[in-house]
């Protein structure tokens, strides 16, 4: 293609990037996987210009991994650093379990876009600049002593920069809109473009403009002019040198129904469907915060599921809201990120000592304090595990992907109810804001676990703090005769949960407490070797978010011939019966995690394993090549 | 516990558990205890659709002695516990037990916000003006110059005034009353009647930390003085009707008239009017001395509830749905890869 | 930053940092910092002497653009911050910025209580009726019925009023204004004047998630119907002098009037007194509609501050003591072991 | 003495427990050390008993250890189980690490005293009844089916039943007083007895006296007329029969001035002592919980030495308006208990986010939830180690004893103002409340180390967050001219402070802070061996409270000679630089913990050492026996 025509030094990159196609140059190169940048300031729509390609890609049969990019402020001052928005695609036609590490292509709408975006873009990428935009002001703003599509400063790069503003006010000029809002189709534009550069389909986004705007024809002709324009700047523009078209085959994929899923969207389906497996309704207290917000957000438009959603006044009234509607008989579930996470710490030991039902979501972010809002982090673990006061266990779940986080909510809710226990379900921004193609997946094959209230007196008298075989006490709603009894946070007495002091008695229930939740681990599939083979030279363990870059890393590096596996561990806590045994098989051990250490602690802990940890904390999902230099690393160590 | 005995309405000794109550000896909690055993048989409620729900503090002990189902949770969060338990079950009679430290101290903003909710449900404020459980510290409610365990020297924080910040929160009912009081019970069942959240704040004596800080009203020869019981239609009397209420015109503020031969119309006594909200401000917040202390239903104007909005809106949204998630998950922009597609 | 250029006084510039400012282009927070650099040289306090205390949210942003100290620290927490600031060093002059969900949401107790206890300082309240900095979802102060992400069949609770809850809290200052308003200043100036807890509350405008809710009365051709700006000793007039507002005597509520050539006091017309409380309550409270917007100083009546009272017992706590650790370790029931006495 | 001349089978208790003295039978006998318990209603006094006896005992030259057990009731209904107050305290010759396994002596004011305590009381041993209130009613509170006095149930023990309310009813009727008033006076002849009974010096109780009733010399007459009568009444019991007097030596002690000291009074001193020696002002911000309270409560008396005490609305105010005082330049100090700690969790982020010294003390307490306030436990290490969102290292020091109590609060000002870091300082419900002989110290050995605010702008201009050597930030009192600037709980950019979200600059800043906190290490002692050899067979590795059963059983088992050692950790984080070696050098390593295992974690995760638990969560200390057991056993494993 023609980038390659013109820069060496970028055809070797390129080869790595793009499988070449034997069959002649004029039809479209063929590919294996491309990475691209969208990135403009918050107004420019950028999220939403993502948000359609990606459903192209979809649509395209590739498979794909997403990262949207936001900025901290809502909408920051026009043309500024901190105002860029971006979303990243990897779409190819091999299984994709990241965003990518570095863009092939990087569409910028702006200077600041330029300027915060270029660095990542591979040697030999492709920069699209809207020249439009590249004024003294916003050059000014992105703090360019001069402009970097003159001044040759991008000479590592492909530049195919023109004046898109202009285009687009030219495409929609029969529309007679104002300056700025014609200005608004610039993102359509650019789409369309985007859409011809791989060979796309325009039709459904056609429908999804006319849909949008079913309201504002006007908007929505213009839009798709926009749209069109751009697609049709694309082939005129081919015959005239850099712009190449290239297509990216189909991935392989199971037949069937597909959507894209993100992952604040899979966690709030899986709590539905888990509480429909119980046979529950669902109360759901939450405060908003970054980035958690979004599953208060999809739950509130669910009421037809039994769901009653509730923005408290704060954290702690979230949660104890959700542990009263549990002690009323309707599953609690509550959320937040980890500076509200902490202000639940009391709370959950309210639940844990009267061991109610409860599920408490963390989608983590930067911290410590409110540090990095928008950006991930895994650093809540700790919190997780061991962040209360007193001997407190819980359970602790994460999510690996956006798809795996409907199946681990279930599993929440599945352990909360069958042990009434609190459950925590740690997922992170990246997870959260991502999307991928799920299959849609058929219900009727998930196992239902119903509860039963205890509604009748039992054999030899009631008693609220008897137990079942598991441990579990009975779940009592208020409202049945018979039944009446009080609970609390004091230490309870064994089987009448009456207050009780008494030294032995503390003992045994801080026992059972314990025994209980430890119990859980009878009930989870032991722990799978997801990649290369038990007691080879080096297990890579991971859990939540870093499952992408691990999972790629450690396929290559088995390609490469190395003698490495990939474990990722769900169940945080109690963990797998058979992963101490496991994990001894291996030479080495080694934690990637985005904090300093935290898995790796349980790990050491529990097994006495010598875990290495390997550690990122700066906002950012590992990428694929670091991963693989810690697996080099730790080999030649 | 004798819940198996079978439940024959009417008697106060159905809602009594066999817990053994665990106040001081002459503790102000024992009347009030026997003052809601007395009420709850009158009210219709039946003790399994009754749930008593505080937080903690001497007074939030006060679950534990109703035969009902009860919650005994954490400091200061009984109203945001209450508020989940009601949404989630709408049929239920809850109560809130709370103290002066519990409610308006650790506890305030649930407090302010089920209030401004509207939350149905009743609101039980044990004011004893001190941290009683945990011995004797001063609380929001304590008088400046309090000594107590952390304030040596006396308090110097000017104290909350429970109703004022009540109404302040959007409350539709505020009314008082104090432990040995024989009308304690007929606030109750007016709390119990107003549908919404109903505050009652309950003057309570800590015999061991705060003895008798009440007494200037709540005691038999201090009566006539000190209580000014307010009756809905009624006007403002107290001193055996030789004293109420008026409105200085010009201040624009409340004063003690003397009411000459019962004539209080002449003296210009207020009326009482559960639903006037300014004067119910003034109230709240007259000074105790130059003034009688407000008792009894000072104000009582519902408004629509928070749990019924939300069950309401709830079968609004879900209007005609079904709650089919396998459709769900199919609705919006998907695609299907074809049997003939690439295979796995 | 520019903090080594000698502070010239009298000019605002000497109050704005280096700092890139963060909120939406058209934002009502821009016009309220320009108010408050406009304002700050003419209180006569200095930038080092001066400190901004915010929660979390786009109001909270606030202190990074203020030439002074600053501390931006945990959602809602504010006040409880600032009130270590105050008593560990009196002599700073404590501004507290933040939110309606900041202030009235999570951080509502902490508010209260600085309220109560009177600690010396401003707090300026943002209410734009939504939570901004987390794209939109409704606030405490939200109206019924507000759709937002978080509610997109409609807010069902009922809204809290700020300035009722302060009052109810025991403000002894209490103000409003708007972020575009050029009485602002004014404001701002007679917070700063008053000694104690000065409570402000700012109408402002978030033009991304809430855009114009308040634009009923703060828009030029609102402003005679909208607005009623009120002024110590002066009588209660809107609509240029035709309008104003005046008592029911039968309803003993408020009403409005109107005024016939002038003749206020025909109409009844009340003349403000910043040191009704009575007349605060209603004010706050007056329907918007079928009453203008009360704006201004609603009221203004000091009492002694937490922070003095600290201050002074603490000194006097002190009088005549020595900081003696060594004496007071060895003071009480000791013993000694003689050099006799057995070796160890 | 004559309890043995009664009972064989208590005669070889005796002997372990007091040393007999060859001279002659009517003469005091000789013991090393005795265990005397009070136990009464509530309203009894048995505090202030126990309070004075302790006193006696400290002029009489003992070493003793106390333990005083409220009720969780303020003041329960008299005569109830649940109402029983009791005070423990064991005196003797030898250096007193506990304050007992089980009593020689039981003083019983009511059947419920005696149903609740009898049996810790070891066989052979003593009770001393109060006849007067073993009636019909309090028997049945107290659960008694028959009076336990004449059914014969206690012959395992030795029994003095006599009516002491009539006894003080008759001493103090000259004095015309009430019956309640007159009956408040038993606790003074009970302690009189006592005082007889271990040939103690009466006068010091008597002016005690005096001084506490100086405003009413009528109830001073009376309670020092009972103590006189109690005091006689030994004196001639002894002629007939069973009651004994016996005497124990003065225990070896180095000269000087010395006073009793709970743990609450030696932290609020040591507070006191580490500002001075800061050369700051202290600012206390609190709110009442129990164990917790007790601090707050003493310094609040303590205004002349620069401190103001706050008691604020909650536990999250209180920890932000220190955090508020520390940031304009005193030192902020919070205090609670694991429930209120669990709410600081968030503030102390925000803490550790904006660098500024501040001391948060934790008097641990049974959990989870509000668990069981008044009971003694070690749980929340968990919570003060591990317990916060993001990665947010922060310095733990832990208390063994109240004395040590008192060093440690000035290492915790320390450290909190040599690296601008949040501390927590760990005690618990045990220390809090118990007293040990403190030899006075001389402060002027303390090393001062005072604290340098920045007041002029550096060298190369000012950057709040430029470093020292130690990672140390410069502290800028707000009302500074030249030094204006803002802080906050989001991400810092390095050296300014400002704002900033780059990738590159949260790493850094996350190493900076572990960094810092790690490099406290370089301030504090090599861990030392109390007891015991380095490469022993075994170590027993304790921290906190467990110090005095730890040490009395490793002493034991030493003699035995086991090859045992022990050590006790002050420093939970960062842990002392030689730890690791230290323990890798012994063969076994046991930590025993009042909970369910917190500190084994960490040992196991910093040094994969195989530290094996040994746990006890009942809310009582370990016995001394159970300690000895749990070193047989670990040894013969
Ligand atoms: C989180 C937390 N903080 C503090 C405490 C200690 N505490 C228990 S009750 C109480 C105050 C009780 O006062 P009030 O609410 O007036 O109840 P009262 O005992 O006077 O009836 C406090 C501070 C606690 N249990 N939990
Ligand atoms: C403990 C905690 N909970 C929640 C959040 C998320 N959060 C940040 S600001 C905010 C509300 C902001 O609303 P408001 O105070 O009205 O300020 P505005 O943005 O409207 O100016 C919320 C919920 C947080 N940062 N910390
Ligand atoms: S301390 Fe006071 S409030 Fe608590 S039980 Fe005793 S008397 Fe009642
Ligand atoms: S979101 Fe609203 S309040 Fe926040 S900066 Fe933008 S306009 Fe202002
Ligand atoms: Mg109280
Ligand atoms: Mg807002």
């Amino acid at each position: 293609m023609a980038i390659k025509l013109q820069n060496k030094h970028g055809l070797e990159q390129m080869a790595t990037a793009f499988k070449q196609d034997p069959t002649g140059d004029r039809a479209p190169e063929h590919s294996e996987a491309v990475v691209v940048r969208f990135a403009g300031d918050s107004g420019d729509g950028m999220q939403l210009t993502g948000g359609q390609f990606t459903l192209s890609s979809a649509l395209a049969g590739n498979d794909f991994a997403t990262f949207p990019d936001f900025p901290a402020e809502i909408r920051a001052p026009l043309g500024t650093l901190f105002g860029v928005s971006a979303f990243q695609i990897n779409f190819g036609s091999q299984a994709i379990d990241t965003a990518g590490d570095q863009p092939d292509v990087l569409v910028a709408m702006n200077p600041a876009a330029l300027k915060t975006n270029v660095d990542a873009l591979r040697e030999g990428g492709l920069i699209i600049a809207d020249t439009g935009e590249f004024n003294q002001r916003n050059l000014d703003k992105a703090k360019y002593a001069a402009n970097p599509i003159e001044d040759g400063s991008l000479a590592k790069w492909q530049v195919l920069a023109f004046d898109i503003s202009a285009l687009t006010l030219e495409a929609v000029k029969p529309f007679g809109m104002g300056n700025k809002d014609a200005l608004r189709c610039k993102n359509m534009w650019t789409l369309g473009l985007a859409l011809w550069m791989f060979d796309r389909d325009r039709q459904p986004i056609i429908d999804w403009l006319n849909a949008k705007f079913a309201k504002n024809q006007v908007l929505a002709d213009a839009n798709v002019a926009a749209l069109n324009a751009g697609h049709a700047y694309g082939e005129t523009a081919e015959l005239s040198g850099p712009l190449k078209q290239y297509h990216v085959d189909a991935a392989p994929a199971s037949p069937g129904l597909y959507r894209s899923v993100t992952g604040a969207e899979s966690i709030s389906f899986g709590l539905v469907a888990g509480a429909q497996l119980a046979g529950l309704k669902m109360f759901f207290g939450g405060y908003p915060i970054t980035p958690a917000s979004a599953i208060l957000h999809h739950l509130s438009r669910l009421k037809e599921y039994g769901i009653t959603t509730f923005q408290a006044e704060d954290e702690i009234a979230a949660i104890a809201s959700a542990i009263g509607a549990s002690y009323a008989g309707q599953l609690g579930v509550t959320s937040s990120s980890g500076p509200g996470i902490a202000l639940k710490g009391e709370a959950m030991g309210l639940a844990i000592m009267t061991e109610l039902p409860l599920i408490i979501v963390n989608s983590q972010r930067g911290g410590p304090s409110t540090g990095l809002p928008t950006k991930t982090e895994q650093s809540d673990l700790y919190q997780a595990v061991y962040g209360r006061n007193g001997d407190a266990p819980m359970p602790v779940i994460a999510a690996r992907s956006p798809v795996d986080a409907f199946d681990c909510a279930i599993e929440a809710v599945r352990i909360a109810t069958q042990y009434m226990t609190p459950v925590m379900l740690l997922t992170d921004g990246y997870i959260a804001n991502a999307a991928e193609p799920w299959k849609v997946p058929d219900l009727t094959t998930y196992k239902p676990f119903p509860v039963t209230f205890l509604e009748n007196v039992p054999e030899g008298g009631f008693k609220p703090y008897s137990r079942d075989a598991k441990l579990k006490r009975p779940w009592v709603k208020p409202g049945t005769p018979g039944l009446l009894h009080r609970i609390g946070g004091i230490e309870k007495e064994i089987d009448t949960g009456h207050i009780n002091y008494a030294p032995d008695n503390h003992q045994a229930m801080t026992d059972i407490r314990s025994a209980k939740v430890n119990g859980v681990a009878d009930s989870i599939p032991d722990q799978e070797i997801l990649l290369g083979n038990a007691g080879a030279k080096l297990a890579v363990v991971g859990w939540g978010s870093t499952y992408g870059p691990i999972h790629q890393a450690v396929r290559r590096s088995i390609a490469k011939g190395l003698d490495v596996a990939h474990i990722h561990i769900r169940h945080i806590w109690p963990m797998p019966k058979n992963l101490g045994e496991l994990l001894h098989g291996f030479d080495k051990v080694i934690v990637p995690e985005m904090n300093t250490g935290q898995l790796k602690t349980v790990l050491r802990d529990q097994y006495l394993v010598d875990a290495k940890p390997v550690n990122k904390v700066s906002g950012q999902p590992f990428t694929i090549s670091e991963m693989e230099a810690a697996i080099e690393n730790a080999l030649n160590a | 516990m004798n819940d198996m005995t079978p439940i024959t309405k009417g008697s106060p000794k159905d809602w009594e558990t066999d817990q053994e109550v665990r106040w001081c000896p002459g503790c102000g909690d024992y009347a009030i205890l026997k003052a809601v055993q007395r009420t709850m048989p009158e009210l219709g409620s039946t003790p399994e659709n009754t749930v008593f729900i505080s937080g903690i503090g001497c007074s939030s002990r006060f679950p534990y002695y109703m035969e009902t189902y009860g919650f005994h949770t954490i400091h200061g969060r009984a109203p945001a516990v209450a508020t989940g338990v009601k949404l989630a079950n709408p049929d239920l009679d809850v109560w809130i037990i709370t103290g002066d430290g519990d409610a308006l101290s650790i506890g305030g903003n649930h407090t302010m916000h089920l209030l401004r909710r509207n939350l149905d449900c009743q609101i039980m404020l044990f004011n004893n003006e001190i941290y009683g459980l945990t011995k004797g510290q001063y609380s929001p409610t304590s008088r400046v110059g309090t000594t107590s365990p952390s304030t040596p020297y006396g308090s110097v924080d000017r104290p909350a005034t429970p109703c004022a910040f009540a109404l302040g929160a959007g409350a539709r009912f505020v009314a008082r009353g104090f432990d040995v009081s024989k009308n304690l019970t007929d606030v109750l069942k007016a709390a119990h009647a107003h549908k919404g959240a109903s505050f009652i704040e309950i003057f309570q004596n800590c015999i061991v930390y705060n003895k008798d800080v009440f007494q200037d009203f709540t005691e038999k020869k201090n009566a006539d003085d000190g209580q000014l019981w307010l009756e809905n239609g009624e006007p403002m009397l107290f001193h055996k009707g030789t004293k109420g209420i008026a409105l200085d015109v010009e201040a624009l503020t409340l004063k003690v008239v003397d009411v000459v031969d019962g004539n209080w119309q002449a003296a210009g006594v207020i009326v009482h009017d559960v639903k006037n909200r300014s004067v119910a401000h003034m109230l709240v917040e007259m000074p105790f001395g130059a003034f009688p202390m407000a008792l009894g239903v000072l104000y009582d104007d519902p408004r629509p509830t928070f749990n019924d909005a939300v069950v309401a809106q709830n079968a609004a949204a879900s209007e005609g749905k079904t709650a089919d998630l396998g459709k769900l998950l199919a609705k919006g922009q998907t695609w299907t890869v074809a049997e003939g597609g690439p295979e796995l």
